[in-house]
């Protein structure tokens, strides 16, 4: 915004807001922000898989504010558009403005977060993946491949986002099993590398052998692992890191052998969306849940997968 | 030498940093022992003077504009915007160096942006800084197209994490603050800034170049904000647009204002944004360290900030001294500025 | 001491044993103060002498540390201003306390404006400017009562304050330096109403620096001295010269010396600063002006009449629509008063609180402000020169505390003004602008810097001179120009220059209007 | 008997809102002619139904700035506040216990911070600050999850609406914010509780010295805006149908940007809650025309609205200056 300052200037491509008559296909896609870098492939993905499949996609960003995405779903409302597709912000209070969508007959898809809502038939589908699923298979493996006394560090999320607290609450039933794996520490570092190395930082002093990590993204187990590195320890040999996401970074480390395991959550949900909106346009029936194809990588599959990794 | 807002007030700060690193002394009893670590010194007190090191260099710029009554938001954008240009130029084959150059020169020229708003318009300092705030966040993403720029080059690294015995951030930081000190207190700066935040048309109507001051100021703050984002883009190897230096302006403001410089402008207090700065980031550390429960955090936050700014305030020094002492409140009515 | 209570009741105000400290100053010092009911009280002292202080003591802005205060005999503690308006002291405290961003009537009327419907309805705002017109005809001030505090001069604020102390039926009317910026006629309007009141059985604490005045209206006062009291007497009973030395402490003899206008050898005959056809829409009218080397120029008018906007336009402070100014005979191109200091003109603000000090500084920094400024930051001055430098002009003004180290927001008003003095003198300038220089100063100090004027002057300093004192115009001008309703209507040198002319030249009578220099008449 | 001219002063003093609507109603103007459907009766209602809760909060926050101070807390008092009347509904409390205890809840954290701010004299950036951290930490003592709200009378009050002519709706939340908009400009400029707080922003010691009871004023301007926080939480949770602690982060600097927008000066003693109402409208008009734009990318939305808030501030700055001259 620096220099000549005044109105003009910025970008704003293509006025044209109607146009749902020459027979394309109008999706609204309220995002929730551009907070991460899974965030801004998912974003992408959508966003390339719309102009591949001749959709013609309205976006907004909502600069992760919940009432900005409400906002954003009523203007598409207003506008008409065939259907619309959103990853909420929030589970919770999504019911008025999904009712005053099925009011105007548009059909909505939830992407990656689900709503709360009891009343199912305000949305026809949720393609996403399972938070809680994604916790229990990093405590799978940790399960699996660790013997005897283990303390495990934990790096939530954003306090109160709906990953962290799935992603912890999924880790911690699976690990139940196992008395001796104990969670010594557990502390926020609010998605990024920064939060994560700096509570790393402090955990290598307050806790003398910690055995393993447990962040929930890649981004803070990336960031962990500054820190150990820094503190004269190998990362992945003397401390193993469990992640989540499978974003680029995070699988370079792994088949550096820095971290040990990562739990993929999928961002390219585009080609999936596409299928579903216009299945549900033209009056297909779809399942209620559409889970994401992901899997799990441990240091091999990430070598031998990392050439093809888009994001 | 740096400092002349009544030293005296300067205690409560102080002792609260000794507070909470006693603290933490109970709780870990590891936390205040360093060792050398490949030739550099290790240790909690280590990672906290690394860790403040950026939030102590904006809150050094914001205490200069703060004393001009001023208040700048932008510098965590700016922060970000650095970060971003220096990771993009370097993760696309250029030198660390130049990428450095282009990043605070890209900061000068935002900080004119934001002084030339401030004093030219006669924008409302708040008002104009979220400008930038809101649109320099966009533009740091737009740089990085909004992935997070992962870069490997061990120049760069150093500035944030590396160490000449101590962390290198911190001893540029150190560096500006006693430049700053001495810039601002061996020549006039110091007292001309003061004069242009006290009383704006007394110090015009004296022949103070006010505008120019002010200028500079926030000129200056843009620069030390440019900096603090290459620091913290080196401390993790990689800029990120959206979440690096995110809400530090707080952070830095509530440190100039832990340290005993008013936001209503006037006289500051350079050791006292030091001892806030610090005091904010052992702060942090404890809650890492100690194992406060996440959801307790913001709590056990609140309740520190209050206690210190309450031991600090004259009230409460009066009770401490005993009620003996009377009352009598120093008369303000000629002493604040119209 | 003898007895000089009047025989009438008793007191109303009877203060005992008052003692007020700051930290590192006792401000009083066991002051006895009494004031009875329909008496004028003046309250003497120098400059720092205590006056406020006890006022303020009085009026529950400052906790004493000892002491009993006896209101109607029953004693009173008042933790603040508001509960000693509730209990009928109605004050105006020195400096203008009012608030700039409201109207004048809000300013008259705060916390007390009339409401419908009794307690429980709203602000009656038409009632409100109503009042407020009719409470500012009553001092003879006609000025819209909607319009914005701020946008009028000290002296219609200090107008404003006094309405406002009169606005409530108080049985104490306290009235610090009042007249400080007030002319001759507002002065009298002032005393008019005083006495009005003094009938009606008030008690009225007045405190004033201008000796006339309080002959004038007291009838009794009391002198304090380093915050200590030197007696209370009965003004009749004290003659001038006791007076003051009371105030002093020492014999008075200087003051008859000072009091005469001193002789100088003849100004030089360049012009330093010439205006020709200066003016600004809505503040002043064209004008032509020229004050040349080793000159005092005074310039007299009534309230309003102009004479700031004069001294601004020749400071560049505002900017002018017309005419130009030149310096040495150089056209300068006015882009505030930079430009100007630069040439050596310099301009002593009569608004000191708002236009002069910066009240957190101290009185070292104040001082050395406008050179400092004008050397530019990164040229401080060498820590030696500033030292000497501010010594030699506390001692010379006589400063006080002498502390170079005191934060100026924390001295007298007198104090204060003589700081904003000291940073002009201390310029060494060409022209020297003084808007008011000696508002709110002691006898002493006031004869001491007219004196300074005067060596300046003698030394080849030109010297624009403001005052509403018209003896002190007189005394110190080698030239005298009037203004009237905004403009400029004669000048008056050498033997003309006469109280009495100079008066009938403001209330125009004589040569009307005049201008002296024919090129005028273009601009 | 003088004759007061009441004239060109009362526009001179409203300069800056009126500025601030001229612009206001331009860009509305440019966003009709650039995008199809903007013009309509429903756009302008929602920008009133969108924001109602900033609405109210600028509100209370017109009354903090205008004493010189300022309070950021508001936004995690929203949060509380809707996290209270969640939990509640959710613990089985009636609906009018629920918004009993939020409003409650925001005054008293209000009447705590003004009793700090004032008896301690500590800066009120700093008090609000901690007031801020606090009132969220409480969110997360609550619960750490969203909390949603099925209470059937919040979910009628929330749904509730009525028809304005020309087919316009609006929803009650409107009908509450201007209330309270009246009610400010009411408290403001008729009572003497209004006069205190604006001579306590024109100076402090000034009308401490004219006995006025600026103690008062100044704990109570943080007891309203903190009122006002809660009944904005309130809105807000009407709006969301939950109760979350992540709710209005950033939402304080919304609103200072917007009362500021609005003409208020943050040293305090000049502007009017009509002009912060502007200033709301303002924001929620560069929102409105970021969504109907519909084709920018996350970062081009933070550049837009930034340059989009720089054209506002700069054009009324020059309106003003133009007008003042
Ligand atoms: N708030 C304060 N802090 C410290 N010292 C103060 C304060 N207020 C007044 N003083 C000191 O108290 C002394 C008495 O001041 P006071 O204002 O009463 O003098 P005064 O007699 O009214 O003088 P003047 O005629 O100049 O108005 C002075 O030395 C002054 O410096
Ligand atoms: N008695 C009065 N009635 C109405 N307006 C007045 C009066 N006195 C002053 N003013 C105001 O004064 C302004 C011009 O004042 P200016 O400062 O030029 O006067 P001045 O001659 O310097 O007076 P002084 O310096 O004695 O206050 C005008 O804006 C006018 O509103
Ligand atoms: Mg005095
Ligand atoms: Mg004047």
């Amino acid at each position: 915004a620096c220099g000549g300052g005044g109105g003009g200037g910025s970008a704003n491509p293509g006025g044209g807001a109607g146009g749902q008559d020459d027979g394309k296909l109008v999706m609204g896609f309220a995002q929730v922000g551009a907070e991460s870098g899974w965030r801004t492939a998912n974003t992408k993905s959508v966003q390339e898989s719309a102009t591949a499949a001749g959709v013609e996609l309205k976006f907004s960003d909502a600069q992760q504010k919940q009432e900005n995405q409400l906002k954003a779903i009523r203007s598409f409302i207003q506008q008409k558009v065939d259907v619309i597709a959103f990853s909420p912000v929030v589970e919770t209070g999504w019911d008025a403005v999904l009712l005053e969508a099925k009011r105007a007959n548009i059909p909505v898809i939830l992407t990656d977060r689900a709503v709360d809502s009891e009343d199912d038939t305000l949305y026809e589908t949720f393609l996403g993946s399972d938070f809680v699923e994604e916790g229990k298979k990093a405590g799978q493996w940790l399960v699996d491949n660790t013997q005897g006394a283990v303390n495990v560090v934990e790096l939530q999320g954003t306090t109160g986002a709906a990953p962290a607290i799935d992603r912890k609450e999924g880790f911690e039933s699976v690990i139940a099993a196992r008395p001796d794996i104990k969670i010594v520490a557990t502390q926020s570092g609010d998605f990024t590398r920064a939060g994560g190395k700096q509570v790393m930082e402090a955990f290598l002093k307050s806790n003398p052998d910690i055995d393993v990590v447990y962040a929930h993204n890649d981004d803070m187990g990336l960031g962990a692992i500054e820190a150990i590195k820094a503190a004269g320890k190998k990362p992945g040999t003397d401390i193993k890191i469990i992640t989540v996401d499978a974003v680029k970074d995070g699988m370079t480390a792994l088949a550096n052998g820095e971290i040990n395991f990562i739990v993929e959550c999928n961002p390219l949900l585009g080609p999936q969306l596409m299928e579903l909106a216009k299945k549900v346009v033209a009056g297909e029936e779809v399942p209620k849940r559409v889970v994401t194809e992901e899997t799990t990588f441990t240091q091999e599959q990430a070598k031998a997968a990392l050439p093809e990794r888009k994001y | 030498m740096p400092s002349r807002a009544g030293v005296s007030r300067l205690v409560w700060p102080l002792a609260a940093l000794v507070a909470l690193i006693a603290l933490n002394a109970v709780f870990t009893p590891s936390f205040l022992t360093l060792r050398i670590q490949d030739g550099h010194l290790f240790g909690s007190l280590v990672d906290i003077l690394r860790n403040g090191a950026p939030t102590l260099l904006i809150a050094l710029g914001m205490t200069l504009v703060i004393a001009t009554r001023g208040i700048d938001l932008s510098v965590g954008a700016v922060a970000a915007i650095a970060a971003a240009v220096t990771c993009v130029h370097i993760a696309g084959g250029g030198s660390a160096i130049v990428g450095m150059v282009l990043a605070l020169a890209l900061c000068v020229l935002l900080g004119l942006w934001n002084g030339f708003l401030v004093t030219v318009l006669g924008i409302q300092p708040i008002i104009a800084t979220l400008v930038l705030m809101t649109a320099g966040r966009g533009l740091a993403m737009l740089i990085t197209e909004g992935q997070i720029i992962t870069v490997n080059n061990d120049l760069f690294s150093q500035i944030g994490a590396g160490f000449l015995v101590l962390p290198i951030a911190i001893l540029i930081s150190l560096a500006a603050l006693v430049g700053v000190a001495l810039l601002t207190r061996r020549t006039a700066l110091g007292m001309l800034i003061e004069a242009v935040g006290v009383n704006p048309e007394a110090s015009r109507l004296a022949g103070v170049r006010s505008r120019t001051i002010v200028w500079t100021v926030y000129v200056f703050v843009a620069l030390c904000a440019g900096v603090a984002g290459l620091m913290l883009a080196s401390n993790v190897n990689s800029a990120d647009a959206n979440n690096l230096g995110l809400w530090i302006e707080m952070d830095a403001i509530l440190a100039v204002v832990i340290g005993g410089t008013s936001l209503a402008g006037g006289r500051y207090s350079l050791l006292g944004t030091l001892l806030g700065a610090l005091v904010i980031q052992t702060l942090t550390t404890t809650v890492y360290t100690i194992g406060v429960p996440t959801n307790v955090t913001l709590v056990f936050k609140a309740v520190v900030v209050i206690a210190v700014c309450l031991l600090q305030s004259p009230r409460a020094a009066g009770l401490l001294r005993g009620r003996a002492s009377r009352p009598s409140t120093p008369d303000s009515a000629e002493v604040s500025a119209p | 001491m003898t007895d000089t209570a009047p025989q009438s009741p008793a007191p109303v105000v009877d203060m005992r044993g008052t003692s007020v400290e700051f930290p590192g100053v006792k401000a009083l010092t066991d002051v006895d103060f009494r004031l009875f009911p329909g008496e004028v009280h003046a309250l003497m002292g120098e400059n720092g002498a205590g006056k406020s202080t006890l006022i303020k003591a009085l009026t529950g802005v400052h906790t004493p540390a000892a002491g009993e205060i006896h209101l109607n005999g029953s004693p009173v503690a008042f933790t603040g201003p508001g509960q000693a308006q509730d209990a009928g002291i109605s004050t105006v405290y020195q400096e203008v306390n009012l608030c700039g961003n409201l109207s004048v009537a809000e300013n008259i009327l705060l916390g007390r404006e009339p409401r419908r419907f009794g307690r429980a309805g709203w602000i009656d705002g038409r009632r409100t400017r109503a009042r407020a017109a009719e409470l500012l005809a009553r001092i003879g001030l006609s000025i819209d009562p909607g319009s914005t505090l701020a946008s009028h001069p000290i002296a219609v604020q200090q107008l404003v304050a006094i309405t406002r102390a009169l606005a409530v039926d108080a049985r104490v009317l306290v009235l610090d330096e009042p007249t400080s910026s007030l002319d001759t006629d507002e002065v009298a309007e002032l005393f008019r109403i005083m006495r009005v009141l003094r009938e009606e059985g008030v008690a009225i604490l007045f405190v004033s620096h201008f000796l006339d005045q309080v002959y004038e209206i007291s009838d009794r006062m009391t002198v304090l001295r380093n915050g200590a009291l030197v007696g209370e007497y009965r003004t009749g009973e004290l003659s001038r010269i006791d007076l003051v030395s009371a105030m002093l402490g020492r014999a008075a003899g200087t003051l008859a010396e000072v009091e005469r206008r001193v002789e100088r050898h003849v100004p030089g005959t360049e012009a330093v600063v010439r205006a020709d056809g200066l003016g600004r829409k809505g503040a002043i009218e064209p004008f032509d002006i020229e004050v040349r080397a080793g000159e005092v120029v005074g310039l007299a008018g009534l309230l309003g009449s102009g004479r700031t906007e004069m001294a601004r336009l020749l400071y560049g402070a505002d900017r002018p629509d017309t005419g130009t100014l030149s310096v040495d005979g150089a056209q300068v191109r006015v882009r505030g008063p930079r430009s100007l200091i630069a040439r050596g003109v310099v301009f002593s603000s009569e608004d000191r609180k708002a236009e002069g000090l910066v009240a957190d500084l101290t009185i070292r920094d104040n001082i050395v402000l406008a050179m400092q400024a004008a050397r530019g930051w990164a040229r401080p001055l060498p820590r030696r020169t500033v030292d000497a430098l501010v010594a030699e002009y506390v001692e010379k003004l006589d400063i006080r505390p002498a502390n170079p180290d005191a934060v100026v927001g924390t001295l007298s008003g007198g104090n204060q003004q003589k700081v904003l003095l000291a940073r002009w003198l201390a310029t060494k300038p060409r022209l020297l602008i003084l808007d008011e220089p000696t508002r709110g100063i002691d006898v002493g100090a006031k004869a001491q810097i007219q004196k300074v004027v005067a060596d300046l002057a003698a030394d080849g300093m030109a010297v624009l001179f403001i005052s509403a004192e018209l003896e002190e115009v007189v005394r110190v001008s080698d030239r005298v120009v009037v203004l009237r309703d905004r403009r400029k209507v004669a000048e008056l040198t050498g033997g003309d220059i006469s109280v009495d002319r100079v008066m009938s030249m403001i209330a125009g009578h004589g040569v009307d209007p005049v201008d002296p220099l024919p090129e005028a008449v273009d601009a | 008997m003088t004759s007061p001219s009441r004239t060109s002063r009362v526009p001179q003093r409203f300069l800056p809102v009126i500025a601030t609507f001229v612009v206001f109603i331009a860009t509305f103007g440019t966003g009709s002619i650039r995008y199809e459907g903007f013009a309509s009766g429903q756009v302008v209602a929602n920008l009133f139904i969108d924001n109602a809760h900033l609405i109210v909060l600028a509100v209370g926050m017109t009354f903090v700035i205008l004493t010189g101070g300022i309070d950021l807390s508001v936004g995690s008092v929203v949060a509380l506040s809707s996290m209270i009347a969640a939990a509640g509904l959710q613990a089985g409390w009636p609906a009018w216990l629920a918004v009993l205890a939020s409003l409650a809840a925001g005054s008293a954290l209000g009447l705590l911070m003004g009793l700090v701010i004032h008896h301690f004299q500590v800066q009120p950036f700093i008090v609000t600050l901690a007031g801020m951290f606090l009132a969220r930490g409480l969110c997360f003592l609550i619960s750490v999850e969203s909390v949603s709200i099925k209470d059937k009378t919040f979910r009628a009050a929330a749904t509730g609406s009525f028809e304005l002519p020309g087919d316009v709706v609006v929803t009650y939340s409107v009908v509450i914010a201007l209330l309270v908009v009246a009610v400010g400009a009411y408290v403001l400029h008729l009572t003497r509780f209004g006069r205190t707080v604006y001579a306590v922003g024109g100076s402090e010691s000034s009308a401490r010295l004219m006995g006025l009871a600026t103690g008062r004023a100044k704990v109570g301007v943080y007891v309203i805006s903190g009122f006002c926080s809660g009944l904005g939480g309130l809105l807000f949770s009407l709006y969301m149908l939950s109760g979350y602690g992540l709710h209005g982060v950033g939402m304080e600097l919304d609103v200072i940007a917007a009362v500021v927008i609005g003409g208020t000066l943050l040293a305090g003693g000049v502007g009017y809650v009509v002009g912060s109402l502007a200033g709301v409208l303002v924001l929620g008009t560069v929102q409105t025309l970021i969504s109907f734009d519909g084709t920018l990318t996350s970062w081009w939305t933070k550049i837009v609205i930034g340059v989009l808030l720089l054209a506002f501030i700069v054009l009324q700055r020059l309106i003003v200056r133009r007008r003042e001259q």
